[in-house]
């Protein structure tokens, strides 16, 4: 993870940055006009502070761990990090912050990771392999369940490789577009969600949105990506968006930002 | 940005004729200033939801509010009835002066649950209560619901989701951000059940103040709508720590709502006749206040949160 | 309710007392050897104030309003009264009060008053007459739909008279001893209620148990009262204790404790 | 009544083979003392719930203390896989010297409603995760239940009741009446919803500190069996306010559990080589303590409830 890309833009002196930098500026940037955002371990922890230093100024975090408006004093380190708390507008128990927050539709948008995704943006965290003898036993759902199915919109963000983006996952752990579009809204209206499913996928390749259909499209391309990078890296053909586009190199505030304030350490982006 | 708004304000854009309105506190944080605004703005059709209707709701029935009652204990608590709603239940055929009033019932746990699986997106609420008691009979929104693990059967309650909320704390900053203590009740889950919400406090206080101790924010100001400031708004209510129930006036109460004309008159002179809580309160009168106050302070101590950098 | 009764007991210089203080005095020794319970408004308040400085020092008070291990700077005029938080162990919100200390089957007794009851204790507190046009429209269950099956036990404190002590109640707002013990205890059993029903009733004139077969048996008359008057203010004929014994009247403690202490105004004893 | 125990008193009573034990907290507050203590009383054949497992009970599935787990999330938290327990359920065939590690999964949101239902004697939570996932498949605990209004089928989950709950916070009275602050996770709900309660305390309070804020009693002495003083007793975890999180041995563990020896090795020298909490606190020294205090003080401010007499 440590390939560096040259920007593409043409821009003056463009800072050097790596996959792993572009994947937390490209899912920033798609928070811009978001208000409430759900806070899940790993990069979107980033990812969503970066978001509110720069597009989202207003950008609410509720975190998993129950802390509300918080106005951390360093990156936190976890979800639970005690620096979210100090401060806070709010801590609240998780029976309150799953029952109201989340299913009671008051997230616009939730994060998730994911082990594997299919094209309808299905996700499968739990195992790989079969369930009762996995070749791979991974965390298992934590939120991601019941995110994708109350946040009003869901952003995966992960890597891209074969092993990753499958024609068909091992086990699905929190719904997507299920079969398709057309499905997903019937069974998410008959039920009763208030959550319209996955918008986005951000991988350190590219930028995917869904299509009508229900499916992954691929939208942007990340500096120095390849349509063949991309093709090698899916189980399936993707979607190409015509024109395709070209990410926009990380600006040199974004990267100030991501280097000088939130990861001086380089935890999330090594 | 500040929300911040009058009494008056808050409630001419947030209550609508014919909303269902929950103006909640389970004997603490009852807020009378919103129900007398309520009234002197003249809303009609309003279906009121509240565990217990208490004062303010056989105040706001007698001026012709409300066409229906959502609740679980009608009375004037150690008192007795409340006479303005009883004259419009138990005389709805052939006293021609009074409408009848909708009463839908349930039991305390009942209207918690049904406030909780609002603020939940919940399609129902699982209680153990009404087994073998008539009140499935009396209201057939409660219903039977057979566990899915062994024999047991639970009762259902709906989802409770008011159009707006009122609620009354000691403080909160000005994006909404509320902080009270003492009994609870079920404010929260009222607050997140609602489609808007009034907060009325005795108190604006600084963001930070909020911020310094976030376990006791109650309400997030992300789901409110308006934070109207309203010293001394909850009497003959109370307010922990700022002063105690006027028990004199849930007595008086009693007779002077034992005819339709006192009880008239009194609205005349303590709703229609003032134009707001401040003059409200200027009625009352210097003595009055001060006999309600603590006689003491009882401060809770701090914690400490710690800098983590 | 003035009615003065001489004591009986041949103690030297009985304090006089009402028929009222007689009922709470009766009420609150009752509660001798039990833990929590569960204060509603009214007469409760009282008994359970008396029965802690009296025959159960450790009872823990939980009020219907919220507060926990109350300890009250004055006798609190309702069970919202603020002095019942200030120096409480505990503040819950109402969700929490009958979730998990209710339901959740941690309270040992809950008091309950009527306005209807009959032989096997169900109780009426909704509606005197047809539901839908009463003749007189009571408060309704309140928390008292919820105290009757979840309390371990249930207390019933009220006067009677020939329309409270009824034959059929008029709507069933608490479960008793349903059509009697057998029927009672195999629902309880069956969908797994944690309360065992009631076990007391005390009035102004006497105090009854329940028998094997689910029904409320004469056990105690209180000094001054006969048992004609109890039969005149009952709408079936009680089965009666043998031998009946006299209800011991009021000590002078406890008479000092009420009059004194807990309602030097006589707001519940007039 | 006093409840306050020795640790190793308090899981000798408390904590007994097969029992069903729930170590809570997320994140915060995990107290890591009882889990130590626990594996070296031998304990045998617990199932273990929580969340998520987190350190603590990796470490008690490699000391062998464990048959099951219920949980939602297995991982340690921003580092990777949690290693003693994938060698149990990722090779059970192979690996002979391994048992078979039974798991029952759920979501973080159906643990939390297990709980809840546990507390509050129903005899199933709904909630409305798991629709159209494969999670109802692998664990058939998890059950459709329709809707007694409309025509929402939502999933339910089973009350879970564990025969012991152990939770860390800042401080109680010697009657178990417990106060918290910071992330409270589901520590209320657990405890609520086992049969025996051990609160483990960084200080011991008289309990007019408690009584002082009655609203920030998250536990009541009513259901609490021991209360343990054991400063330092959630380390690596952490409690607000009183110290860090210690992240570089949520690293370290990484390297250690990797292999079966390596982790035997830190069980005996940290787990059995020490005879409780104050000598492992003694063994990672003044130096790496005084890195985890806060760097400075966030008090909360004192609110006020008033004298009422």
């Amino acid at each position: 993870m440590s390939a560096l890309a040259a920007g593409a833009s043409g821009a003056p002196n463009p800072p050097a940055f790596s996959k792993s930098e572009m994947m937390i500026v490209a899912a920033a940037r798609e928070l811009a006009g978001q208000r409430v955002c759900f806070v899940g371990v790993g990069l979107p922890n980033i990812a969503v502070n970066l978001a509110r230093l720069t597009v989202a100024p207003e950008l609410e975090l509720v975190y998993e761990s129950g802390a509300f408006g918080a106005q951390p004093a360093r990156l936190p380190l976890s979800i639970g990090d005690p620096t979210i708390v100090t401060g806070a507008t709010a801590a609240v128990s998780m029976f309150e912050l799953f029952s109201f927050y989340l299913q009671g539709g008051l997230v616009d948008v939730g994060f998730l990771g994911a082990a594997q995704i299919d094209r309808f943006g299905n996700i499968n965290s739990t195992v790989i392999g079969d369930y009762d003898h996995p070749k791979t036993r991974l965390p298992g759902s934590g939120g991601a369940c019941e995110i994708a199915i109350n946040a009003r919109q869901v952003f995966v963000i992960m890597r891209q490789s074969k092993r990753s983006f499958v024609e068909h996952i091992d086990f699905r752990t929190s719904p997507g577009n299920l079969g398709g579009a057309e499905t997903a809204a019937r069974i998410r209206k008959e039920q009763g969600w208030l959550g319209r499913g996955p918008s986005v996928v951000v991988t350190d390749l590219a930028i995917y949105h869904f299509d009508e259909s229900g499916e992954m499209r691929l939208d942007s391309l990340h500096p120095g990506a390849t349509l063949d990078q991309v093709r090698e890296t899916m189980g399936w053909q993707p979607k190409i968006a015509e024109p395709l586009a070209t990410t926009p190199d990380p600006t040199a505030e974004e990267m100030r930002l991501i280097r000088e304030v939130l990861d001086p350490e380089g935890a999330y982006t090594k | 940005m500040t929300k911040v708004a009058s009494m008056r304000d808050a409630v001419a854009e947030c209550v609508r004729d014919g909303d269902t309105v929950a103006i909640e506190g389970f004997t603490h944080l009852i807020c009378f200033a919103a129900g007398h605004e309520i009234i002197r703005q003249h809303k009609r059709d309003l279906t009121l939801a509240r565990l217990t209707p208490d004062l303010i709701y056989d105040q706001m029935v007698a001026a012709g509010v409300a066409r229906k009652l959502v609740f679980s204990w009608l009375g004037n608590p150690g008192v007795g009835g409340l006479h303005a709603i009883r004259r419009r239940v138990e005389a709805p055929a052939d006293g021609g002066a009074f409408e009848p009033l909708e009463l839908e019932e349930y039991s305390h746990f009942g209207m918690v649950g049904r406030y909780t699986a609002g603020a939940s997106n919940l399609p129902f609420f699982p209680l153990r209560s009404y087994f073998e008691t008539d009140l499935p009979k009396a209201n057939p929104l409660i219903r039977p619901i057979r566990s899915p693990f062994g024999e047991e059967t639970v009762y259902a309650v709906p989802p409770l989701k008011p159009d707006v909320t009122i609620v009354h704390a000691q403080r909160a900053d000005a994006a909404g951000n509320t902080q009270m203590w003492g009994l609870l009740g079920c404010q929260k889950e009222a607050a997140f059940a609602a489609d808007r919400v009034i907060v009325v406090v005795e108190e604006l206080v600084d963001e930070s103040v909020v911020r310094a101790d976030p376990n006791r924010t109650v309400i997030p100001g992300l789901i409110v709508d308006a934070v109207v400031v309203e010293p001394w708004g909850a009497h003959p209510s109370y307010v922990q720590g700022a002063y105690d129930r006027d028990n004199h006036f849930y007595r008086d109460w009693d007779a002077i709502s034992r005819e339709a004309a006192s009880t008239q008159q009194w609205l005349n002179e303590w709703v229609y006749g003032v134009a707001g809580r401040a003059e409200y309160v200027e009625k009352l009168g210097a003595e009055r206040l001060a006999g309600l106050k603590p006689s003491g302070s009882a401060p809770s101590g701090e914690v400490d949160y710690g800098v983590y950098k």
